[in-house]
């Protein structure tokens, strides 16, 4: 139970943090959304607003996912859920897909996160937890390889350590990459000053954001 | 007559030698050169290197192939799956080498073998745990990695289309790792749904020309499993 | 609604500032942005860097842009042509700068500027004059030299349909640098032969995505001009 | 006028130097024509030995010139001379295609030559007397990628200088690289050891042949 202090705060739902990020993203970007809360991001862009999801199977313009009994079994995306493709949408091989990725031609991706550091650290693939091997997939390539790099994910672990750091102490995805983090707290930029905080949860204080905060909080 | 089509699985696999390298198409079940795999299983090669995207799912397949003690190390991007149970195990177990590389590495480390690029530099996996050791270098202030080609002895790849030069076309996300493995093996070995006449295929639509193409095998399977 | 179709060449030439690098494809002929070059021509940017596999024929075109002296710099594989007296009499007299680049060397700089590679490693030119200079490494007992990317700040590319979120197809050997070249520049700039609606274009047939271009013109001009 | 010892040699015409190269090359192969008598090569294999052709701006399986009045203007080899596509031939952009040359997949190219080496160097794209800019074009790519490079060229220069030299005095197109050559005098395979002697032009001796060339040639 949150303390009295804060008793009237609410924390944004998944649901609420993906539609929260969805608001930023303007007409015309190519985005790749990550697995997990990420994914759900489009589904927050009106069809009318025309955003370009890429996935890096070679899929560039997916759409929604289908109804059951309208699956396509030979497109998925990078999840392994099948999806769509809307109209304007074109398939490539594996090269060329992170082609788009590493040379800079995703305007935004959007990861999930195990810690973001003030300096733009991001550790979201592997735990020292962990003890089964590891898998990367494509999110260094995505964390170093795409124009802008936001984070989407809780402000702190189930067991109430926060994931918005000073340092990372998980191993690295990327170095000095994300720009943005939206969590189910706030929305905070990476600057070169540390996090500038841009959104709070309804009812949330500054003050309050930065008690459940390991890095240093900037107003915005 | 150029004619690339073999009649049976027992010709598609001849002469795939132990301790060769092998790369693996598909993503996820699609593009998953399913019955070539079993393939290589019934033919007996052992000692493998098997490079793909992920390393298995229950008991078949892939998997098999590692349960049977065939592969001595894995080169993929993503070692879980819904199922990895034979991977897990034996990785545990200390049976199985893994090298971890990151997908669009793995990609483009494939795709510079077939394009006669020993190696080149990356900005991905600088400053991490996939990046030490390498060699390092800067250009115009930015860090970069050295990764090496990754070449194949034997590709097995899944197409949608082939003619008997070899040209293949592949369906939606199925062309995934396919295309590139087939440039980068020495001797690349396909199964396609369909086998066409040569000409059918239009000229600008053949995704991968029949010069990196060696076999193709009919293998009228209809859709991948789903999941 | 994203509409990259733009109406005028004014639109198509906005914003190419002095000093670029601009990136022009074709071949010979074919495959050729010939309005563009034109358009570039009447816009004004000068002091240029163009990387094309020709340098001009006759005196129009991309020869015309060197003769008023727009040109610092030329980067291409093949100089000569039917017809070179433009760029020969700008060289003899020390007006024009060349850097002379293999022709598979400079395909791989600038796709290797679309994906992020800013170097790698090739056999070609080793031991030669256009090695000399550069860096060398050995991997597996053979010489190879290291190459840069080049990336354009402009592309001029022509092709053969385009929709309005910039999709491409190219029109057999029209191909060439032009898929390349759209990868490689931060503005891409297309002249296209035909304009499609959205979804005409089957998706395993679109050859350059949208993703890599910025802006279309349509220019019907018809066939290419023969020799 | 050739002197008396050899007065009955023939040698060949530049359609049976690439009449005879074409005899050597044998169904299923990738072949790259360079510029010029190379080019002829593609005329004299029969269509019924499948040959296929690859031209460096994108073009594989390239079949004869067209007539006249049937040319498509969209479809150049890489002496940018008017050609077919057969059936089971294919586009591709230029790295791709130089992809397919770089990495070993074409089993041979025929190159023009200024002087081929008997360590197997070629010089073929530059020479001194050659005051304006040079053109390099493929060649260098050709003759390093290719997994056999053959040269067909005059065994001497107009004023009768060799062309097969012990070393090369041009600037080199490729080190080490030659495997065959094809002149109007003889066919002479690169070894470790020099070159050897395959086939010589009709009425011709071997003392003859070794008269009109610079470097030491070796019996077959």
């Amino acid at each position: 139970m949150p303390d009295t202090a804060v008793a009237e705060f609410k924390p944004l739902s998944r649901t609420e943090m993906a539609a929260r990020a969805a608001r930023d993203i303007p007409e015309g970007w190519y985005v790749n959304l990550g697995i997990g809360i990420p994914t759900m991001i489009a589904d927050h862009v009106p069809s009318e607003r025309e955003v370009i999801f890429h996935s890096e199977n070679g899929v560039l313009g997916m759409g929604p996912q289908p109804p059951k009994d309208q699956v396509d079994p030979w497109l998925i995306n990078a999840g392994k859920q099948y999806v769509t493709l809307r109209k304007g949408g074109s398939f490539v091989h594996h090269a060329d897909s992170f082609a788009m990725i590493r040379g800079g031609h995703i305007d935004l991706c959007v990861l999930g996160g195990f810690e973001v550091a003030e300096n733009g650290d991001l550790a979201n693939w592997a735990t020292s937890e962990n003890d089964t091997a590891p898998a990367v997939g494509g999110a260094m390539d995505l964390a170093a390889g795409a124009k802008r790099l936001w984070v989407l994910m809780e402000h702190t672990t189930k067991d109430g350590r926060s994931k918005v750091v000073h340092r990372c102490t998980y191993p690295l995805t990327a170095v000095g990459a994300v720009k943005r983090v939206y969590t189910n707290l706030a929305v905070l930029d990476v600057t070169e000053r540390g996090f500038v905080v841009r959104d709070m949860a309804p009812g949330l204080s500054f003050e309050a954001l930065q008690e459940r905060t390991d890095a240093k909080l900037l107003q915005g | 007559m150029i004619d690339k089509i073999v009649q049976s699985m027992a010709d598609a696999m001849a002469g795939i030698e132990d301790g060769a390298t092998v790369l693996i198409g598909g993503f996820g079940a699609v593009g998953q050169p399913n019955q070539l795999i079993d393939g290589l299983i019934e033919q007996g090669a052992k000692d493998l290197t098997i490079a793909l995207n992920n390393a298995g799912v229950g008991r078949t397949g892939v998997a098999r192939l590692m349960d049977l003690g065939r592969v001595r190390k894995v080169i993929c991007s993503f070692p879980r799956s819904s199922d990895p149970v034979v991977f897990e195990s034996l990785y545990k177990a200390g049976k199985l080498e893994l090298e971890l590389v990151p997908q669009g590495t793995l990609a483009e480390r494939m795709r510079a073998a077939g394009a006669g690029i020993p190696a080149f530099f990356t900005a991905t996996a600088v400053g991490t745990r996939l990046g030490q050791g390498k060699e390092t270098r800067e250009f115009d202030g930015r860090t970069y990695v050295m990764e090496q080609a990754l070449p194949g002895d034997v590709a097995l790849v899944e197409a949608w289309q082939a003619d008997r030069w070899g040209n293949l076309t592949f369906r939606e996300s199925g062309r995934n790792f396919n295309p590139i493995m087939a440039m980068a093996a020495k001797l690349t070995v396909v199964q396609s749904q369909h086998i066409v006449e040569l000409g059918e295929l239009e000229p600008e639509q053949v995704v991968t020309p029949g010069i990196f193409v060696d076999r193709v095998l009919h293998v009228p399977y209809g859709d991948p499993p789903t999941f």
